[in-house]
C-alpha cells in the first residue's frame, strides 16, 4: 500500500508516454469502467507478422488507469499479437509494481481488458478476458 | 470416520445450557436450525471488530477487507457444492428467498399460461406457493409427483407427468419431514431428457449430505446457511451460468447494476446482478466459516453420523406403544424423525418434552399438504445433525414415555 | 446534550483499529455503513449462545425465546419511529429490498399503464431501479423533482408535477451524497391532497434524525439496520395498517401464509404476510440493540453533534483550494460532504487519503443520475456519524493537502 | 413452566364439563387455529337480560386449547354479554393458573377468541379480539 502511488505512476500519469489516437491503425479497441466512469482507447499499429510496431492509448480517469495503459502500451511495443493474447492480470501488476485492492484493480487492468479485446477482435470487452 | 461427538460438542456453546436449572439441552430441531459453533460466532465478531464496510465500491482499506471476505465467502460456498465458478452463486436472505427469485425472475420470463410446472406432495411450503403465485398470475399449471405410503415420491407417476413436457421440475432433495432422500441424479436426468428445467431444493442437503451440483446436474439449486452451523439472513441460489446471464434482474437497486440513468439501466453481470442494495456482509463471513467448519468435519462423516443416530432412533422409538413414525426406512432417510403419539395432541407431546429440555417441533412443519396427504393435522418432529447423541435419543425415549405416562 | 464522544467511542472496537501499522483508522463512511457497539455485537452473540431457535411455529423454550426477542425487536423498531403498531414494520434484507416489495406488491397490483410516480433526481439507484423495472413492464410513468444548483428539491416543480395526479411519490428524505433533509412533511401534505400515496427513504435520515412516521404521516417508509448501527443483513419497511391489509404478498414459502394445499394457499395476516422463510433472527435482536443504544444517546443529540461537525467540516473544506463542496447549506444538510478535487479524480484522492488511515468514499455512491446532473462522474464522499470528532475532520483536511501535494 | 401440564388441564382434557354443542342456541361461532389444526366451536343459550345460562364448545385440539375451552365455558356461565366482551388474555390465562409462550399462547386463546366473535356477532375472528 505504502508505494501504491509510486513515483512512476504519478509521473506517467502526468506525463504519458504512450497517449494518442495512431490514424490509421491495424486494431483499435475502446470501453469503459461503469464503477467510475473511467474509459481507455488504445490503438495498435502490426507488421505483417504480426508484431506490434506501435500502440497508443487514450481515455481520462484515475491515476492508476491511465498510468496502467501507459506502462502497458509501452510493454507492448515489439510483441507479438499471440504474446499479448497471453497477457494476464499478473503481468499487468508486475509492471506497476504494486498490490491493489478488489475495487483499484478494476482501474489498473481496464487498458488490458480493452487490448486484449481488440487483439482477439471481439465485440465487447469482458471480465474474463484478465482472470 | 466416526466423529468425536463430545470434543465437536464443546465448540458449541448452547449444547451446554440448562433450559432451566438442572435441565440440561436435548436440541433435536435442527432441520429448523442449527446451532452454531464458536468458530462461526468468531468469525462475524471480528469481521465487526476489524473489516466491517460495505462493499463493492469503496477503495479505503476496510472496503477492500470487507469485499474480499464477502467474496472469498461466495468462492467457499460454490467449492462446497463443486460449482464451476462462485459467480454462479447468488446470496439471498435464506432458501425461501432463493426459490422465490428463480419464480419471479426466470419464470416470469420463461413460462406462460398452460406451461406444466412439476412438483411434488412432500414440498415445503417454500417449494409450493412461489409456484402457486406464479399459477395464479400466469395461468401455469401445476401437477404434483404423490408420495407413497412409505414416504417416498412415486416415480412412475414422475415419468407420466414428465411425458406432459413439463417446463420446470421442482423437488426437495430431502424431505424435512419424511427424512426421504430422493434419487436425485436419475429424476434430474430424465428431466432433462424431456426438456425440463430443474430446480432443487436443498435445504435439508448440502447441510447433511455431499451434494455436488455438477455430478447431479441441477439448474438451479437452493440453501440456507442457518441449517448448516451459519448464521440466519443468508442463504444460497445456484445455477448454471447461461441461465444466470440470460435471466432479467430480480430486486433492483445499489449494486445490481453497471449504470443508471434517470429512466433507464443497464444491470450488472452476475452474480452482481441478482443482489440489489447492501447484502448480508458479516453474515456471509459466518457462512464461510461454518463451510471451513463442515469441510473440517467432512461431510462423509457428517451424513454417516446422522444414518446411525436416525437408525437407533427408528430402532428406539418402534418399541413404544402408540408411536407412529412417518416416512421410509433408514436406507432412503436423512436424520429426521416425525412421529404422533396415538391420542395426544404433537403439540402437548413437544411441550411436555420440553419440560424435561428436549426440544422437539411441532406442527405441519411447512409441509401441510404432506400432512393432509397423511390424513393428519401435525406431527412431532425430532432432527439430528453433527453435535446429536445417541444418548440424546434415549432422553428423547424416556420423555415420550413420561408424556404416556401424564395423559395414560 | 453534547455528546461525549470520547466515552462513546471506547464502545466501537474497529474504531481503535490501527489500519497500518502506527496509522490509526479515521472513519468517515457510515453513510455507506456504520460501526457497532460492542453492545449490538454482545446481543448477537448472545443470542446465538443461549436462545438460537426457529420462531413462531416452535413451542420449545428456546424457540419461544426466540420468538419473543424477534417480535420485541419489531415492536422496538416500530416505537423508534412511533409505528402505530409493531405489525406496521415488516423486516426485510434492507432498505432496497423494502422499496422492491412496495413496488412489486403495492405497485403491481394498483399502478397501471399511464399512471405517474414521481420521483426526485437525487434518489439512490435503490429508489429509482425498482420503479424503472416497473415502468418496463407496466407502461407506468416516472417523472423526477429536479434538484437546483445548490443541491435543493425544485418545489416549483413539485407543484407542477402533483397537478399531472401521480398514483405515488417516492422521495429520500435525505440525501446520501448532498446531505439535503428534504421538507418532508410539506410534500407529504401535498401529495396526500392530491390522492397520492408517498414512500419515504428514510435510509440515511432514521439514522441520523428523529423520525415520526405519524408525524410525517408516510405511508410507506424504508431503513436499513446496518446504517444505524445495527448489523448487515436486515432491514425495515413501515407501512400504514391498511395499505399492509390489501396489499398481496410478496414472496412465497414458510411464515407468510395460514394455510396452504397443493395447488392454493391463504396469505397470513401483516406483518407475517411479508416474511417469507426463516428471517434474519439474530439480525432483529443486534437491530434492537442497536435501537436501545440510539435511544440511550438520544436522537435529538445524534444529530446536534452531526450539525456540529458538518458545519465545521465545511467551514475547513473551503479554505482548501481547488475543492468543490456538492450540496446545501449546513442548515438544510446532514452529516455528507460530497467534493471534488480539482484536476485529481476522487478514486485518487480517496485511495491516497486511505494511506493516512483515512476511510472515505469515491464514486457516483449509487446516485448515477445526479453526478450527471452536476455533470461529473463521481465525488469524494466524507460522512459522520455519533462517534466522529472535529479532529477527524482536521485529519481529513490535513491528508487533501497531502493529495494535492502528491500531485501537484 | 413447571405448572404447565398442571393437573386440572389434563383432567379437563380428559373429562371435559362443557363439551357438547346446544341446539337450540342463541349464539354460535366456531374458528380454527391454522398453525395447528385446533377447532373451537361454541353455541351459548342466554335469558331475556342478556345474560348466558348454558354455554358448550365443541372441538379438537391439544390438551392446552381443549382444557382452555372448557374452563371458559365454565366461567361465562352467568356472566351478561357485555361482560364476556370485556373479558382478556389475562383472564384466560388465571382460569389456567399457567404462564404460556407465545405459540402456545394461541391455542389457549382460540376458545376466548370465538366466544368474543359470537358475542360480538363478527363474521369472522380476529387476533384482536384477544390482545
Ligand atoms: C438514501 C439511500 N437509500 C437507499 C439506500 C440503500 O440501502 P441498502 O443498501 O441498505 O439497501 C442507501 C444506502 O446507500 C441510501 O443512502
Ligand atoms: C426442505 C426445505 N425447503 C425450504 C426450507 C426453507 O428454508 P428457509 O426458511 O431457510 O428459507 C426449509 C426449511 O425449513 C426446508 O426444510
Amino acid at each position: 500500500m505504502e508505494d501504491l502511488y509510486r513515483e512512476i505512476i504519478i509521473d506517467r500519469y502526468k506525463n504519458p508516454q504512450h497517449r494518442g489516437h495512431l490514424d490509421p491503425h491495424d486494431i483499435q479497441f475502446e470501453d469503459d469502467n461503469p464503477l467510475c466512469g473511467d474509459h481507455i482507447e488504445v490503438t495498435l499499429r502490426t507488421d505483417g507478422d504480426g508484431r506490434i510496431t506501435e500502440a497508443a492509448f487514450d481515455g481520462k480517469g484515475c491515476a492508476i488507469s491511465q498510468a496502467s495503459a501507459d506502462l502497458l502500451m509501452e510493454s507492448v511495443v515489439g510483441k507479438s499479437l499471440e504474446q499479448v493474447k497471453s497477457l494476464g492480470r499478473q503481468d499487468l501488476l508486475d509492471l506497476l509494481g504494486i498490490e491493489l485492492g478488489p475495487v483499484r484493480l478494476k482501474c489498473a487492468l481496464l487498458s488490458l481488458k480493452v487490448l486484449k479485446a481488440g487483439v482477439y477482435g471481439l465485440g465487447e470487452s469482458s471480465d474474463a478476458l484478465v482472470e | 470416520m466416526a466423529l468425536d461427538v463430545a470434543r465437536l460438542r464443546s465448540a458449541f456453546p448452547i449444547l451446554v445450557r440448562e433450559v432451566r436449572p438442572g435441565v440440561p439441552l436435548v436440541y433435536l430441531d435442527s432441520t429448523a436450525t442449527t446451532q452454531k459453533p464458536l468458530s462461526v460466532l468468531a468469525a462475524m465478531d471480528e469481521f465487526y471488530r476489524h473489516s466491517n464496510a460495505n462493499i463493492h465500491r469503496g477503495v479505503h482499506t476496510l472496503a477492500e477487507e470487507a469485499t474480499t471476505l464477502y467474496e472469498d465467502a461466495r468462492r467457499k460456498v460454490a467449492e462446497f457444492i463443486h460449482a464451476p465458478a462462485a459467480r454462479q452463486v447468488i446470496f439471498t436472505r435464506n432458501a425461501s428467498e432463493a426459490i422465490n427469485l428463480v419464480a419471479y425472475s426466470w419464470g416470469r420470463a420463461n413460462l406462460a399460461s398452460g406451461d406444466l410446472v412439476v412438483l411434488t406432495e412432500m414440498e415445503h411450503h417454500s417449494n409450493l406457493v412461489p409456484w402457486q403465485m406464479l399459477s395464479a398470475e400466469r395461468g401455469v399449471e401445476l401437477d404434483f409427483i404423490p408420495v407413497t405410503a412409505d414416504g417416498l415420491l412415486d416415480l412412475d407417476v414422475y415419468q407420466a407427468l414428465l411425458t406432459r413436457t413439463p417446463r420446470l421440475v421442482a423437488f426437495t432433495h430431502m424431505s424435512n419431514v419424511l427424512g426421504t432422500i430422493n434419487p436425485l441424479a436419475d429424476m434430474v436426468r430424465q428431466a432433462h431428457a424431456v426438456g425440463a428445467v430443474v430446480l432443487v431444493d436443498a435445504a435439508q442437503s448440502v447441510p447433511h449430505l455431499p451434494v455436488d451440483v455438477q455430478a447431479l446436474d441441477a439448474d438451479f439449486l437452493v440453501f440456507s446457511a442457518h441449517k448448516m452451523l451459519g448464521p440466519t439472513g443468508i442463504g444460497a441460489l445456484y445455477a448454471k451460468a447461461g441461465l444466470l446471464e440470460a435471466m432479467p434482474p430480480f430486486l433492483g437497486g445499489g449494486d445490481m447494476i453497471k449504470t443508471v440513468h434517470l429512466r433507464t439501466f443497464v444491470p450488472n453481470d452476475p452474480p452482481h446482478k441478482f443482489e440489489a442494495g447492501t447484502p448480508a456482509i458479516a453474515e456471509a463471513v459466518g457462512f464461510a466459516a461454518a463451510i471451513d467448519y463442515l469441510k473440517a468435519v467432512g461431510m462423509e462423516s457428517v451424513a454417516a453420523h446422522e444414518r446411525e443416530i436416525v437408525a437407533y432412533a427408528l430402532e428406539r422409538l418402534e418399541e413404544v406403544p402408540g408411536v407412529r413414525v412417518f416416512g421410509p426406512t433408514a436406507e432412503h432417510k436423512g436424520g429426521v424423525v416425525a412421529f404422533t403419539l396415538e391420542g395426544i395432541h404433537p403439540h402437548d407431546v413437544a411441550q411436555i418434552l420440553d419440560r424435561d429440555g428436549i426440544a422437539v417441533r411441532a406442527g405441519h412443519h411447512c409441509a401441510q399438504p404432506l400432512h393432509e396427504k397423511f390424513g393428519i393435522l401435525a406431527t412431532t418432529r425430532a432432527s439430528f445433525y453433527l453435535y446429536n447423541t445417541k444418548e440424546e435419543v434415549d432422553r428423547l425415549v424416556e420423555g415420550i414415555y413420561q408424556v404416556k405416562k401424564l395423559f395414560g
